[in-house]
Parts: C-alpha cells; structure tokens; sequence
C-alpha cells in the first residue's frame, strides 16, 4: 500500500476525477459544487479540470437533479449526483425510490440505472435538525438500492469507485466530519466490492459492529480498552444493503459478545436489522450476553454543541457500553 | 409479434397532405384504439387484473407528436400510456403479454399496464408516478446533449401533472440548459376527478411556459395535423440546439380515469359532445373529404389493424406466465 | 360493545365524521377526496355531509399539500391528510419528516404540528411496484411521528380518533385490502390509545407479532394451527412509534418462541426493531428457539397476480413458518 | 429583554412620509444590521458555532414588509431569517440567545439561526430547507380562510427556493384556492454560488406568477418606500379576500452566504457596486434629504440600537446553556 496520505474529501475528489478521465460517460452534478467547489469542498477543483459540462453545478432542485440522473443513466450516461446534505434526499425520495430503485426490475430488466448519488450524512457540525440526519436505514430498506457508508480515506476511494462502476444505483453516504480526517489512499484506481464486510480489528473479548463514523470511534474505544486489559473486534458494516454478515457471525462466535453501533436514532435503525441477523440464528447460539445496541437518541438533532453531542455516541459512551456488555450489565 | 407500422420520421408537411403519412398515421390512430377496447373488453371479463387507464379519445397526440419523431428518439410516458407506446412503435403482442401478466411481456409481467417500457424504439417508460418521467426526460435529454447526438426526447404527461413539483423542476433545468426535450401536456381536463377549472387558476397550460422562459403553444389535441406541426417544429427547434418546448395539446378521454371510476364528477352531455370531436373520425371524415383516402382503404386499415390486435392476443394468450423464480436475481443488475 | 358490522373505509368514515363534527377545526385535504369519494372509496359521502371547505379536493400536489396541512396546524387547525396511496408520501417526505415531525421540538416547544396524515398501504391489487409499497419503517425511524397500522375496522376508528386528539403529526397506515373487510364497531366515539401493544389472542406455544393486514393473516393461521394442536399468541403492534413491547415480552416468556410478521421486505423492515428489542434482554433468556421473520421478499412488488402474492407473506407461508418454528429448524 | 418596536401596520402612505414611521423603520434597519454584525463577530471570535446566513444588505425588505403586517398577521421565513424576525417584533436578546445555545433562546437552544419562531408574533419559523416554509405558509393561510379571519401570511423566501418544487405546488395552492398569503421573494441574485442567470431562464422572478394567474411585481428591494408600497396593496388584497400576490424584491447580500463561503462566484466590483446601494445608508439619506430626520435623530436611533443590541448580548450570555435533561421529553407535545 502507498504511504500517500490524504483526505477523506480528496479521497472522494480523486476518485471521482480517475473515473472521469477513464469513462466520458461519467459526470457530476449538483449545487454548487462547480466553483463553489462544494458545499463541504469534496468536488474542489474538478471544475477546472473536466469544466461545467461534466461538473454541472445545477439549480436548487433536487428532485430535477435527481431524475436527470435518471434519465441519463438510463440512456447509457454514468451520473455521480450531489445532494448538499443528506436530508435534502427528502426532495428527492420519489426520483430515488419510485423510480431509480424500481426500474430494471418493474420495466422488465432491459433498462438501468447506472447512478451514484452521494450524500454528506450525519452531525456534529452544528447545523440542527434538518442538515444533521443519518437515514441510511430508508434506502437499506429499499429493494433495489445498493447501500454503502465509507468510514476512511481508503474506504471511501474504493467504495465510490465500485458504485461507479455498478450498473445499479448506489446511496454513497459520506459522514462529514470524516471529510477531513486523513489516511494512506494509493494513487491507482483501486476497488472495494460492494457487499463485504470488513473485520478491521480481532479481538477476543467483544465484538463492535458499526458503520460510518462510528467505525473510527469503535477502533479508538477499542485501543483505549485494550488499555485496560479489553480485546475487541470491529467490524466496518461497510455495505448496508447488500449485507454480509461473515465477520460479524464469526467474531461473534469467538467472543460472545456484540455491540452494535451506529450515529442514528436507535428505533428502527440500521442496527436493528443486523440484531434481527444475529438472533435469527444461528450466531444467537454463540452470545453470551444479551445483544447491545448503542445509537443516537431517539431525537431530532440539536443544535447546541453540547447537546448535539449528547444524542449521538460519542468515545465515552461506547467504552463504558463495552465495559458493561463485558460485566453482564 | 404483431406490430404495425406507425409514422415517424414524418417530413412531408401535414399528414393529411400525404397519403402515405395518413395511412400510417391512421393505422397508429387506430391501433391504439383497437388495442384499448380489446384491454377494455379482456378486463371487464375479468380476465385481466389490476388497473387500467385509457386513453381512448387521445389518440391524436400521441401519434401526430410520434410523426415528427424519428427511432432513435426517446419518450417518457404515463399511466395512461399505451397511446404513446404505439405510437413510437412498440409490438402489441408483448404489450398485450404484459397486460396478461406472461413472461414475454415488455416488463416479463412484473410491470402491467403502468411500466411498459421498449428500449428498442426509444420508449423509457410509461410511469405510475404522476410527473414521474417529466424529469427523467429531461435527463435523458441531457445525456443527448453531452454525447453530442442529435436525438431529442419527447415527455408526455397529463394537465394534473403540471401541478407537481417535478414538472417546475424538470421544466426549469430544461430550460437553463437549453435541452433536446419537448414537453407534451395531454391536457384532457382532468387529473382523475379533478378538472383544470379547480387545479389551476389560469386558462391554459401553456402559459405556464413563461415561468421557464420557453415557447409554449396550445393546439387542437384531437386534430393530428395540428399536433404534428407543433410537434414538428418543436422537435426541429430542439434539434437544432433551440432548447425545449411546452406543448399543450387539448384532448379528452372518452372513457373514466381508469376501472373503478363513477364518472360523477363530469356531465354526459360534456362527454357526448366530446365524442363528436373524435379525433379518429375527425382525420378519417377529412382524409375522405380531400379525397386522400377513399372508404375502402379507410376499412381496410381498421380491418388489419383488428386482425392484428385478435394476433396480439391469442400469442400473448399462449404465452407463458411470468415466473416466480428469477424474482430475486432481478433486483439489480449484474455487472 | 355494539354488535353493529361496517367496512374498515366505514370505520374511517365514521370516525372522520364524527371528530369533524365535534370540533370545527377538524378538515380534511387530499386528492380526489370530493365528489369522486376518494381512490379508495374512504371519504365517500363526506363532501355531501361537510362541503368541498373542510372535505377539500387538491391539486395532484403532494408535498403542496402535506406542507399546506402542516402550516395549517401550527396555527390551531386539525387537518387530516389522505394521501391516495402511501408510496406518494416520497414526493412530500421533505414535509413530513424535515417540517412536520421535528417543528415541536426544534423551534423551541411552542408550536406543534397536530396533524394526521392517513395513506392506503400494501400490495394486493395488482397495482405494481409504486402502487404497493409498505415503506412504514421509514416513519417509525424517524423521531417526532408518532405511527400507527390500525388491524381492523374496529382498530381504525379507535385508533384514528385518537390521532385526531393527538397534538402531534401521526401517520395511519390503512393496508388497502381492509378497506373492505367487516367487523364490529361501536357508534360512540372511543379511542383506542396510541402506544399500547395488543394482545389479541393467547396460546401457549408460540407468539406471532404482526402488524396491519398481517394480524388477521396471523389470527386465521392461529385458527387453523389450533387444529393440529399447536396453541398460538398473536400480537398486534398497532402504534409502531411509540412501540410497547410489554404484551410481546409476556408472551415471549410464556411460550418461549416468536415470529415476526410483516408485508415490507424484510431488510431492515419494522420487525428487524422487535427482534432488536427481544434480543437486548431479558426476553432473549426466554427464547426457546431464535427469533424467526416471516417478511416480505427484499423485491419491488411485481405486477403478476402469482407473483405479488409469492412475495408477501400468506397464510400456508405463515403457516408452515409457525410449524417449523415448533419443529426447531 | 431587549426588543425593538419595529414598524408594524403602517397605513399612512410611503414609509418616508411620516417621520414616527421612518424613525420606527430605521430602527427596524438598524436593529436588523447591528444584530447581525454582532453575530459576525461572535462567529469570528468561536463564540458562536454552527453556521450562519446574515442578510446585512438585505434590512429593506424585511422591514418594508411587515410594515404593512399586523401583529396578528403571520410570516414564514428561512434560513437568511434574522432580519424577518426582527421585523415582525421579536425579542433580540432571545434571538441572541438561541443563537449562544442558551435555555432561554426561542427554540431553547435546539435550533439555532436557521429555526428562529416566535409564536407571539406571528413568526412560525426560519427554516433550514430551501422553499420548506413556502408551502407552510400556504396552510396557514388556509387556515386564516377557514377560520373566516382576517389574517394574512407572508412567506420569504429566495430566488434560489423558487427552482424547488415547493415554490411551484404552494403557489398554485395558493391561487386556487385564492389564499390570503403573499410570496415574498428577496432576489439576491444568488442562491449559495448560483447567480438567477445560470439557475433560471427568466429576467424576473415575478414572470412565474403568471404561471399561477396571480398578480406578481418587481420591486427594488433596497427602496423600503417601495417594497412597503407593493406589500401594502398585496396585503390589502389579500385581507379583502383578493388572493394571493408574487412580490420580487431585487437586493443583494453584502456578505457571503454562509461562514464558509469564498465570494468566489462573484466579483469584488459587483459588490462595491451594490454596497453602494445599501438600503439603510439610502433610506437615512432619503429623510435627511426630505427633512424628515435630522442627523442627530438618525444617530439617536443608531446609538439606541446599539445599546440595545449589547444588552441583548450581556443577557443571553448570562442565561443558563441548553439542558440535556429535556431532550426525550420534548419531541411530543404532551396533550
Ligand atoms: C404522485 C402521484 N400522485 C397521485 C397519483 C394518483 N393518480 C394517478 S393518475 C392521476 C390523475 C393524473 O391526471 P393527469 O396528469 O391529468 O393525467 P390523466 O390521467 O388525465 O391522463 C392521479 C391523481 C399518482 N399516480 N402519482
Ligand atoms: C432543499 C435544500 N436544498 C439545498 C439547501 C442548501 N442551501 C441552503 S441556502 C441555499 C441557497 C438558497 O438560495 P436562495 O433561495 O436564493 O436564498 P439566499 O440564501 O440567497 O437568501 C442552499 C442551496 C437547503 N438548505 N435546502
Ligand atoms: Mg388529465
Ligand atoms: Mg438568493
């Protein structure tokens, strides 16, 4: 692996770039993120290199936006959308589930929809309610939507650049305070298949499974537990739907013990349905303890700084959760 | 198969100006009825399920705006879609399949009335989502410009759908990017039950054209002539670089909005005077007036194209039923 | 309890009706509501009793209409929205979930949002894939909707009057297959509380946990279980948002095994959050067997009359699940 | 508490006529600027968090507004909302403390800049979607009608919302149904980085009124005598049962859209430009000019704004921060 390190947002902006130069048919749209460079600075200079027909910066309409992705994905055009921030997917939920999720299967198969649409998701920036969501758990649910939560640098590159390749659509949801984060990424085109589960730590005492921002948290909380004697495995879900289950089943067979974390509200959230996996069997056999679900509070997100932190999992939280799972509490 | 051979391509001036142009032409127009009356005559014998809209009574737009179009352009539909299907040039036996719900139907019988969508002549699909193809059109538009084609993408669409957000929408960026893609309202004076009087405060469609600047014309929905001029010259503008167009065509459905429609929200005086302004007998009566088209040859089209639909039916009959087992592996594409 | 029989769209009916003539601030808005009677036959005669006012037909405007009904509660009005069929709640999900659920608590308290929006669900009619969907976990995920899936025409008309009452935004799934279907209903206006589980029915070897349509699925497999001896609980989830998980836990306890019944997909569908709850304890030490889903296929829901019903749970599927569950495999 | 008395209900001709007017104007102006200039400092300082949209530029439209509004009239507003609460009355030190995150804001410190609402006059809430408030103020208005009550409601809004479909579904709502509701639209020429020119095909927003059939107007949004005039007939309208209007209120917005913006889709010139059309600088030199205000009146209003504005600070520093402790309790209201 190179020794490169970049950013999460140049991670995103490099792959998008690399598949441009090696694919006319692929594009971007989206507000502002012509030489505005993006809401949160992902598609940057891209302007300048490909211009305003393929970095096509659009009016505020994500629902237009949307559908035109549609529409050209379905004539042969490879579509990387844009939505600001997560929660303007809302706009746009009839163009992603009605109609891009549903045609190849609802037409009969001959036609696709060859769409990426990304989307910065999750909190911490102060921005409330409406710009702070994480609703990973509708688009999982729907058949015919692939479903990823890049949680690194390296994550991020490889997965977009699957989606990009995918004749299917794929909801690329990237948290935005990883935007900044950094990590080794090499330079070549490399993927990362849709549909793997990633074991990123072995430990033999519990096992987290999470997805997004909360993998990073995980592997923290794990390195401060092992500091008092806790082994922990994490495991990056990485692809929400389709789900491999592999990692998780096997560690928890090994440790007993599950922890599953994610940023959104706990009722009928994401976790839930890898819960439902495990206590389907046969994992359920292997636990120890109860399954324990550690999630952001079932509130809108607030605005104030230190209550926007209190409803979603922060480091504290999720060791002394681990502390509990590992004394039957 | 049972196909026919609808008009596009058109270049000849009015339809009614040349013999060839109507004779295709009145073989769509009456395709598109035959076909709806057999679907009407199959469900109500029950030997169909789901649900059904007809356009029976609008036959005119969908063909008179096929005719200025040529194969390699695309549509996007509706419900009320077979019109537009026909008229691109779709084969009736797999229509008919799908509607019978049988695995060599357009959308292997998973799709029904409401999805039949044809790669092959161009049609991206009818659409259960009122406004739904409005903005998928002008993707698909949008995608023409980029690869630097000269095709052009026709949106059908009803007068209640300009009242959703993706008409405004799909209508403005259409219009910022100046695109290929030529808007077709079938104005008929309802969504459902609902006539233009109470969705909108304005008196024609087209007048919503100026919030996007582009042209906008409203034109005689059951004259096929008028329709495909204004097709003609929106499609040749579109293709030239001049950016879209807003077509209100004025028309009516002679039937309910679909199966389980009372029709009570509008008067049979209303549609009786309606049914005299067929668009079917309108072109039949003026082909014959201006001697283009004789009696004989009139019948005989009706007479193919019956024989066409009886064909289309007993194939899909044959046909057999969707399966079950690829289900799963249809969700998504594989690579 | 009266002995007087009347449809499920009777009971909604009614319901509607009689809050309408308590309390003039009580309106409903939707398409085709007026003369037409609505999609569904639901309104019906309303417009003949109330006027085209406070039985108000719309434009086809989705996201029009939800924020109309919305902005028209903040101000002391009780609007109830039809949406004629659920899957057109993506086109106003922005209102829903962005404006109508989080305004209480995000501006501060203040104001509040009684609305109830009520949508047809499911599959059954030969409708297709954006005619049919069950997209309930969607609103049950997100914090500030309360949710409810009235079973019956008895559960409607409680369960609808009580959303009436309520001083904030609820959904009310009505599976469009009960719209005809008959039971008992008292005249007087009763409510029947939101977040309160329902135990309707008590045997000793297994619980089946269902919601909407899917109750009266369970109840018939009940019935035809009890004839081969084997003695089933069926409980009816009714108020999804807030969920009460109390009877389900009893139940759990005395039988030792459970089945989770739902029309949506099971990927990450409603049930998934059941079998989370179960298996975060203490019901999990109950458990005599592992949970077990019976949902519907992870597809968009197929036109053929064969197909649509191969992709939703029916009652030999519902069936042999329960005999299996009893078998241990 | 530190509130203003903004002009509310004028009725006695242009703004500039009547010196209680200009003076209860100029200190709307002034409030809404010096409120907003403080918060820039905050921000820059990292005593406040989140982000921020200021309308410093923009204080004329607001202000000429809601100087046509009773205190019973509502308005919906957005994320540029300041200026529109300040306006309509609201108490700048609990704006000021919602903004620090204190208990005592008007949202308890859940909501921050962009969801300001203050029920007691009339505000029903900034918004954080682009055109979310638009369709909310067609209900209300709907409301107001069916309650056979006199109100009307304002919605502001920018012309980047006029490309949502939101903008589209509510106002044919509104003219439908002839609501007394006016769509006011501060024209900025910008929407985050894209100019009217690249996000519309139009001169002038007020071109997509007709596509509703309702009256629509281009004001110059930096001459409060202007907008007030416009707003005041749209308003008197409305009340009088005459539906709806589409103001355009043509302004500019001095500072970037939000914190984390770089100008770099507009020029330095540009903004010099229209720095030199400042509302406030123009409408303090109009009552000078007129004789209406002394220099020394305009400097007592400006020192008194300022003042006010410090104390609002000093206060809701003072106020306890957000509690955690009600947060599950507060997403239903309890009966
Ligand atoms: C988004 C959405 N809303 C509502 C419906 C239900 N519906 C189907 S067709 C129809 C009427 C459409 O009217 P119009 O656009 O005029 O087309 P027409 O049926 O007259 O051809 C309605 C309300 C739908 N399918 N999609
Ligand atoms: C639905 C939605 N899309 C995008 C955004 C991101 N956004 C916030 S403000 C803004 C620009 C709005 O432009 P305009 O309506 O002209 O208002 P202005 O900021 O100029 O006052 C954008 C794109 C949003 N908040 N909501
Ligand atoms: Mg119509
Ligand atoms: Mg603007």
């Amino acid at each position: 692996m190179s020794q490169r390190v970049i950013t999460y947002a140049e991670a995103v902006r490099e792959a998008i770039g690399q598949a441009m130069e090696a694919d006319p048919s692929v594009f971007m749209l989206g507000e502002d993120i012509g030489i505005y460079g993006g809401a949160f600075g992902v598609s940057g200079d891209l302007i300048q290199r490909f211009g305003p027909e393929r970095i096509r910066d659009t009016p505020i309409s994500e629902l237009g936006i949307v559908g035109a992705a549609v529409g050209a994905a379905l004539v042969g055009m490879k579509p990387i959308v844009e939505i600001q921030f997560s929660d303007f997917t809302a706009q746009a939920m009839d163009q992603i589930v009605n109609q891009a999720a549903k045609i190849h299967f609802m037409l009969g198969g001959e036609l696709s929809v060859p769409m990426v649409l990304r989307a910065p998701t999750g909190s911490g920036t102060g921005a409330a309610a409406q710009h702070s969501q994480s609703l990973e758990s509708w688009f999982a649910h729907v058949p015919g939507l692939k479903v990823v939560m890049p949680s690194s640098p390296y994550e991020v590159k490889g997965l977009l650049l699957s989606a990009i390749d995918d004749p299917n659509p794929v909801i690329v949801l990237e948290h935005k305070l990883l935007y900044k984060t950094s990590g080794e990424v090499p330079e070549e085109m490399y993927r990362i298949p849709i549909g793997v589960s990633n074991l990123v730590r072995e430990g033999k005492d519990l096992v987290m499974v999470a997805t997004g921002i909360m993998v990073s948290r995980c592997l923290e909380a794990a390195q401060e537990l092992s500091a008092i004697g806790i082994d922990v495995s994490v495991v990056d879900v990485r692809s929400l739907t389709p789900l491999d289950m592999g990692p998780i089943e096997d560690q928890i067979r090994k440790t007993g013990r599950v922890m599953l974390v994610q940023e959104a509200p706990k009722h009928v959230g994401y976790m839930a349905e890898i819960a439902a996996r495990i206590s389907e069997g046969p994992a359920i056999y292997s636990l120890l303890e109860p399954i324990k679900r550690v999630c952001g509070m079932d509130v809108p997100i607030p605005y104030a700084p230190q209550l926007e932190k209190a409803v979603v999992p922060q480091l504290p939280g999720i060791i002394s959760a681990a502390q509990e799972l590992l004394r039957g509490v | 198969m049972a196909t026919i051979t609808p008009l596009l391509g058109n270049d000849a001036g009015a339809i009614s100006e040349s013999k060839e142009a109507a004779l295709a032409a009145l073989e769509s127009l009456h395709s598109i009825r035959s076909f709806e009356e057999a679907v009407d005559g199959l469900f109500a014998r029950g030997m169909m399920h789901g649900t059904m809209h007809l356009s029976i009574g609008q036959e005119a737009v969908a063909t008179g705006v096929c005719a200025a179009l040529k194969e390699s352009d695309f549509i996007t539909s509706t419900h009320r879609g077979h019109s537009h299907c026909i008229a691109k040039g779709a084969d009736l036996t797999r229509m008919m399949a799908e509607l019978l719900a049988k695995q060599t139907g357009y959308c292997r019988g998973r799709g029904g009335s409401m999805h039949i969508a044809d790669a092959k002549t161009g049609n991206l699909g009818a659409n259960g989502i009122v406004a739904g193809g409005i903005p998928i059109a002008t993707g698909a538009a949008l995608a023409q410009k980029m690869k630097g084609l000269d095709n052009v993408v026709v949106s059908f669409f009803g007068d209640g759908a300009t009242n959703e957000g993706a008409f405004h929408e799909a209508l403005n960026l259409a219009a910022v990017w100046q695109l290929p893609v030529i808007f077709v309202c079938e104005n008929n004076k309802y969504g459902m039950s609902n006539s233009t009087e109470f969705s909108m405060n304005i008196g024609h469609i087209a007048e919503r054209g100026a919030a996007y600047g582009i042209p906008a014309v409203t034109v005689d929905g059951n004259d096929i002539d008028a329709v495909y001029l204004a097709a003609k010259e929106a499609v040749d503008r579109a293709r030239q670089g001049g950016g879209p167009t807003l077509i209100e065509a004025e028309t009516y459905r002679h039937k309910g909005h679909s199966k389980s429609d009372k029709n009570l929200y509008r008067t049979k005086e209303e549609i009786e005077d309606w049914k005299l302004r067929d668009p079917i007998g309108k072109f039949e009566h003026l082909c014959m007036e201006k001697n283009l088209l004789t009696k004989e040859e009139v019948d005989q089209v009706n007479a193919k194209v019956r024989e066409t639909i009886r064909e289309a039916i007993r194939s899909a009959s044959e046909a057999p039923d969707s399966s079950p087992d690829e289900l799963i592996s249809s969700v998504f594409r594989v690579a």
